[in-house]
């Protein structure tokens, strides 16, 4: 792990507040995870990669916008690591550089139809810009 | 008058199961620490009276430090948890006539943590020698 | 005034190199009290204990100072030499200058100046030391055990087998305990009931043993070698000497859908009920909750149809006095309850079980009589999930789970999946882990027999959820190792629950003041030396009370408890330590303050009749130190208010004594 | 009783019924729900990160007028009431709310508000038997599934509304208002959220999901409490309808014409 990948993870275990050594890797939470087949790195592994700081794959991959932040993996998680959190922290960690935002506003007027509730628009703004 | 080095004069309490046999590992180990440290032997920490802490400053010792068993690994099942709470009392009185907070301690050692005796007594020594000399409780008349 | 001696040893180089011995020797010579003193390479050879004895003789010691090595090393050796020398043992003191001085100090100035303190104090105390004598108290030849499962027969029979009376105390109406429960046992598939009722019978018939069933231990008094037990033995409507177990009442009663306890409620039985065909005793109880006699007097039957005349409506609870020397205590495990994770959907569907459900469900006197069926609709499974670890290593979920790992899944996990395999192999199974734990003898062998001949589909990864869907369970989990979420049409789905210890054994602990951990598993005195004994004299461990266990541990347990308690029951009279509590009655006030923080119940109070100045008397209350159960901590005498309380051999103004010493 | 009540956007738009009968019900159960003034959006979900304070603020707002007037703040939409509350918590965290508070003017706030869900309110502060009383037209017959979905439970640790496994609030409410509720696995799980903004078919496969788990179910209708949870389920095909819970709670108590889906 170079000096650069060992501050981005001590930075993202302090911005989850999820401590990944906890995880015994019982794969319960890919195991709940709605999304998981939308994604390309499932919730145990953001635990396993961001632990050892193989970090660089997660920042590119898509995965980041898949998590539906259902907080199934928190409560279900045996050992309480919270890999939602983690998630959520590496998605930061992406969409804070420069540029980055997942979602532009010249995107979403495509995205609507008459019935799609604020809350959704919201929502997604939150979650994949900054 | 001769000026003589300063050397603090510290009395240990180590509960016989535990903190004794941890001193004694630290010597099987040859860990070193100031021969300040004059270790007296109890059968556990909660038999140490806060009076003989009295005792010992009043006697002019400089600093007073209990070793017990670590929570919930008493010899006796609770003797450590009697003593920890005796001794906050304890403490917060002499801080409030006036000896300073580092002068006392409380500190868990086990039978097998040889090189942390060793460690805490280097510096618990270290702190109560910055302090220089009790001499809010000490009695002048038992004055070696 | 003491006539001491101080010995000063060179512990040849060790103590020599950078303690100055004759100067020590030298220095102690001008201590109050002292009236020889000297110094040699050796003090523990013969030689010089030789050499201590002859002292005692040519000075008419009184008290010795050894300034050698710990007194952990060789305390025990000089008291030895002093009594020889027809000293009281306990007149001796250790000055450590090894271990704490010598080894751990580099110039000879220090250390010498520091062994000269240390001995100082040592001297300073034995001038205040008292000869003492280590109590003697009785022991009553008999011992209780509770808990009548596997556990609680092993320590029974072979402490019968060694002689001895023996009472099991078993809170159900048979014994047999979980143990009976089970189908088949890892590794071997031996039938559980084929090896356990042999033994059950055995206590039965052995006339050493008396079985309290359907009975309670309700208080404890007294200390090791004497208590005194009082055991409730709860009615049960049917007089135990009259009953043959000949079954007919439980076949007339009318009261037929009572759930049924030991098929976990998976099938029921009538109001009257003798559990499973084995009981011992066979003996009917009437369940008073579902009986229509005893709740409005309306019925009777079972009375009208027992030859023997054993029914009795109006039996009362009953509560038996006994003496023991030794309790055992073996309260065994329940699986914890699955209301927490209904992820699983336990709950919702009579399809996802338990394992000890799964044991009901194949066991031949099971609710099914064997047949494994959905419990739903009766019909025949085709894939059966099995997950593991269901609410065991769970880290902060103590409302939840369990933070310890249970042991005995894995394998029986491995045996459940097995034995479907073999016997209907139709069946797929699936068993879902974390990690399999198979440490003991023929155990791995046995788990990779399961994989590789029977063909069970082990997944590393979890359950995340299951659903019950139409007939179908549908189970979404993950594959770590081919990085797939898998979904799986499931028709059972077989939870290993995590085993916690029964809610009986908190009680029980207070009332043995005995020591239990944060999972209210009872501690050991020491947890690799003494793992059958409770810190508590007297209290031993048998069983899965201690922690998770399976069988084969828990009966090598079994018999280690027996064997500790057959040495304590062999004893005529037990020898206490002496370095033990005693407080002055005319300085006690009676204010229980020393009562409260003693760890094990040592301390009582009497009141007591004290002559006054004027000649008249009263009656005060004071405390009074049980020798037998004091430990010696020295609690007590700190709590004190009065100094009424002190401890012998640590005595206050002993240590007082050092510290002025060490201080001077 | 009187309430601080935090609508949330979507109920101002999208999702009139949820508010509308939530103050008509209110009114008819003796509690009398006072809108916060000019609060603000939510924010749509809770930024879980510790560095996010200004994510934060609105939320801080609501609450802090609601601990103003002593009041428990009651929230209806599932993903207000998710914000707020996890937002409430996090402000217990000292060294946080120091941060947050620099915003906040001179009277700091510590996380001490109380902060209910409108079905809160009817289980706590109500009670489902005193609204059993005021059922004019009973629900009977009625099979319903209760949705709760992912916000209103989780994360537990936080928002103890009940065992989130194995949830009773919304049962207990169906029976309360005379019907009988249909209990299903899914009922727990994500429908798919905002996720149908940008990938409408990761979404559409787990709102079917639901629907389906709760037609094997036997329900005849789904009810729920989150304007994204309905619009999901109806937009992806949901065969059975979908409705607010204070619409049913309405037509039980009858301040709503009954409906004839």
């Amino acid at each position: 792990m170079n000096n650069k990948m060992q501050n981005l993870r001590d930075e993202i275990i302090l911005r989850s507040g999820v401590n990944p050594s906890k995880c015994m890797a019982c794969g319960k939470c890919s195991a709940t995870c709605p999304a998981y087949n939308e994604m390309e790195y499932h919730p145990h592994q953001f635990v396993s990669m961001v632990k050892s700081g193989d970090i660089e794959p997660l920042l590119a991959s898509d995965s980041l916008y898949k998590c539906l932040t259902c907080f199934a993996c928190v409560d279900r998680c045996p050992r309480g690591v919270e890999p939602a959190k983690l998630v959520e922290a590496v998605r930061l960690a992406a969409i804070r550089q420069q540029g980055a935002n997942h979602l532009k506003p010249d995107m979403v007027p495509d995205m609507l139809d008459d019935d799609m509730p604020q809350q959704a628009i919201v929502s997604a703004f939150r979650k994949y810009t900054k | 008058m001769q000026i003589k080095e300063y050397k603090p004069l510290i009395v240990a309490f180590c509960c016989n199961w535990c903190s004794y046999a941890g001193a004694d590992l630290a010597g099987n180990n040859r860990l070193n620490y100031p021969a300040e440290v004059k270790i007296i032997r109890v059968p556990c920490s909660c038999r140490v009276n806060p009076m003989f802490i009295l005792r010992a400053f009043q006697r002019g010792a400089d600093g007073v430090i209990i070793c017990g068993c670590h929570p919930g690994d008493c010899h006796y099942t609770s003797g450590n948890y009697y003593t920890r709470r005796r001794m906050a009392l304890l403490f917060s009185m002499l801080d409030f006539l006036g000896i300073e907070r580092e002068r006392t301690r409380v500190e868990w050692v086990s039978a097998a943590e040889g090189a942390k005796f060793a460690t805490t007594m280097n510096d618990f020594v270290e702190k109560v020698a910055s302090l220089g000399e009790n001499k809010r409780l000490e009695d002048l008349r038992c004055k070696r | 005034m003491q006539r001491i001696g101080v010995f000063v040893c060179w512990c040849g180089s060790n103590i020599a190199a950078t303690v100055d011995v004759q100067a020590v020797a030298q220095a102690l010579k001008n201590e109050p009290g002292v009236v020889f003193s000297t110094d040699y390479q050796y003090m523990c050879s013969q030689a010089g204990q030789d050499m201590i004895k002859e002292a005692v003789a040519e000075h008419n010691l009184t008290g010795i100072v050894v300034c050698s090595c710990s007194p952990r090393m060789h305390e025990a050796t000089f008291r030895k030499t002093a009594a020889a020398a027809g000293l009281n043992p306990y007149m001796v003191e250790i000055a450590n200058i090894r271990e704490q001085c010598s080894w751990v100090h580099k110039d000879i100035p220090t250390g010498t100046e520091k062994a000269i303190i240390l001995g100082k104090a040592a001297v300073a105390k034995v001038n205040l030391n008292t000869p003492l004598t280590p109590g003697e108290s009785p022991v009553t030849k008999r011992a209780l055990v509770i808990g009548g499962g596997i556990a609680g027969i092993q320590t029974a029979l072979d402490i019968a087998d060694a002689g001895f009376p023996v009472d099991i105390v078993e809170t159900k109406p048979t014994i047999g305990g979980k143990m009976a429960q089970l189908d088949k046992t890892f590794p071997t598939l031996d039938c559980a009931a084929c090896i356990l009722t042999p033994k059950m019978v055995d206590v039965a018939q052995n006339d050493k043993i008396r079985i309290f069933s359907y009975s309670e231990v309700e208080e404890v008094s007294g200390f090791v070698g004497n208590f005194d037990v009082k055991i409730k033995k709860r009615a049960r409507y049917v007089k135990e000497d009259l009953c043959t177990g000949c079954g007919a009442c439980v076949e007339k009663c009318p009261m037929k859908k009572v759930p049924n306890e030991f098929n976990l409620g998976m099938d029921n039985r009538p109001a009257i009920y003798i559990p499973f065909a084995q009981a011992v005793p066979k003996v009917a109880t009437i369940d008073p909750n579902a009986c229509n006699m005893l709740k409005n007097g309306k019925c009777g039957l079972c009375a009208r149809v027992c030859t023997a005349g054993a029914i009795d409506y109006t039996q009362k609870d009953e509560i038996i006095e006994e003496k023991y020397g030794a309790i055992v205590v073996a309260t065994g495990f329940n699986p914890i309850s699955m209301d927490k994770f209904d992820e699983f959907a336990y709950s919702q569907s009579k399809d996802v079980i338990t394992s000890l459900e799964f044991e009901r469900l194949t066991n031949a006197a099971g609710p099914t009589a064997g047949k494994l069926v959905r419990p739903s609709d009766g019909e025949h499974p085709h894939t059966i999930v099995f997950v593991q670890c269901v609410g065991s290593r769970c880290e902060n979920c103590a409302e939840k789970g369990k933070e310890y790992c249970s042991k005995i899944c894995c394998m029986y996990t491995a045996k459940h999946a097995m034995l479907v395999r073999d016997k209907y192999p139709d069946i797929e199974t699936y068993v879902f882990y974390i990690d399999v734990r198979t440490p003991g003898k023929n155990f791995d062998e046995f788990y990779r027999r399961a994989v590789e001949e029977y063909g069970v589909k082990y997944v590393k990864g979890m359950v995340g959820k299951v659903s019950p869907e139409g007939k179908k369970l549908k189970v979404q989990a993950s594959d770590l190792l081919n990085n797939k979420q898998l979904n799986i049409d499931a028709d059972l789905v077989v939870l290993a629950a995590a085993i916690e210890p029964d809610k009986s054994a908190r009680p029980l602990a207070t009332m043995l003041t005995a020591s239990m951990d944060t999972n209210d598993f009872f501690t050991e005195a020491h947890p690799k030396l003494r793992p059958v004994e409770s810190p508590t004299a007297g209290v031993f461990l048998s069983g899965a009370c201690q922690g998770p266990k399976d069988i084969p541990e828990t009966v090598s347990q079994a018999g280690a408890a027996a064997s500790k308690v057959i040495g304590l029951l062999a004893k005529d009279k037990l020898t206490g330590n002496p370095c033990i509590a005693s407080s002055d009655e005319n300085m006690c006030n009676g204010c229980s303050s020393c009562e409260r923080v003693c760890p094990y119940g040592a301390i009582t109070y009497v009141d007591k009749e004290f002559r006054m100045p004027d000649r008249t008397t009263k009656v005060r209350r004071v405390a009074q130190v049980n020798p037998a159960v004091c430990q010696g901590c020295g609690a007590c005498t700190v709590a004190c208010p009065s100094g009424a309380m002190d401890l012998r051999g640590f005595a206050s103004n002993q240590i007082i004594a050092e510290v002025d010493a060490i201080c001077k | 009783m009187k309430a601080s009540y935090f609508p949330g956007c979507t109920l101002k738009n999208k999702a009139t019924h949820l508010d509308i009968y939530a103050r008509k019900c209110a009114d008819v159960l003796g509690v009398t729900l006072e809108e916060i003034e000019e609060w603000q959006c939510c924010g749509g979900v809770f930024t879980t990160s510790k560095d996010e304070v200004a994510t934060k603020l609105s939320s801080v707002r609501a609450l802090k007028e609601a601990k103003a007037k002593n009041q428990p703040l009651i929230t209806v939409c599932s993903a207000c009431h998710n914000v707020i509350k996890q937002t409430n918590h996090a402000m217990e965290d000292t060294q946080f709310a120091d941060k947050v508070n620099r915003y906040m003017g001179e009277d700091a706030y510590d996380g001490s508000a109380t902060v209910y869900h409108y079905l809160e309110m009817l289980r706590d502060l109500v009670g489902f038997d005193k609204i059993k009383e005021k059922v004019v037209n009973p629900l009977t017959g009625k099979k319903i599934g209760a949705y709760y979905g992912c916000l209103l439970l989780r994360p537990n640790k936080v928002m103890q509304m009940d065992d989130p496994e194995n949830p009773q609030i919304m049962e207990d409410f169906i029976r309360a208002i005379g019907a009988e509720p249909v209990v299903y696995a899914y009922r727990n799980e994500c429908c798919g959220g905002y996720i149908a903004m940008e990938d409408p078919q990761s979404a559409k496969k787990k709102s079917n999901r639901v629907t389906e788990c709760a037609q094997i179910a036997g329900a005849e209708m789904i009810v729920t409490a989150c304007p994204l949870c309905k619009y999901n389920l109806v937009k992806n095909g949901s065969e059975l309808p979908v409705i607010y819970f204070t619409e049913l709670l309405a037509e039980a108590l009858g301040v709503k014409e009954v409906s004839n889906e």
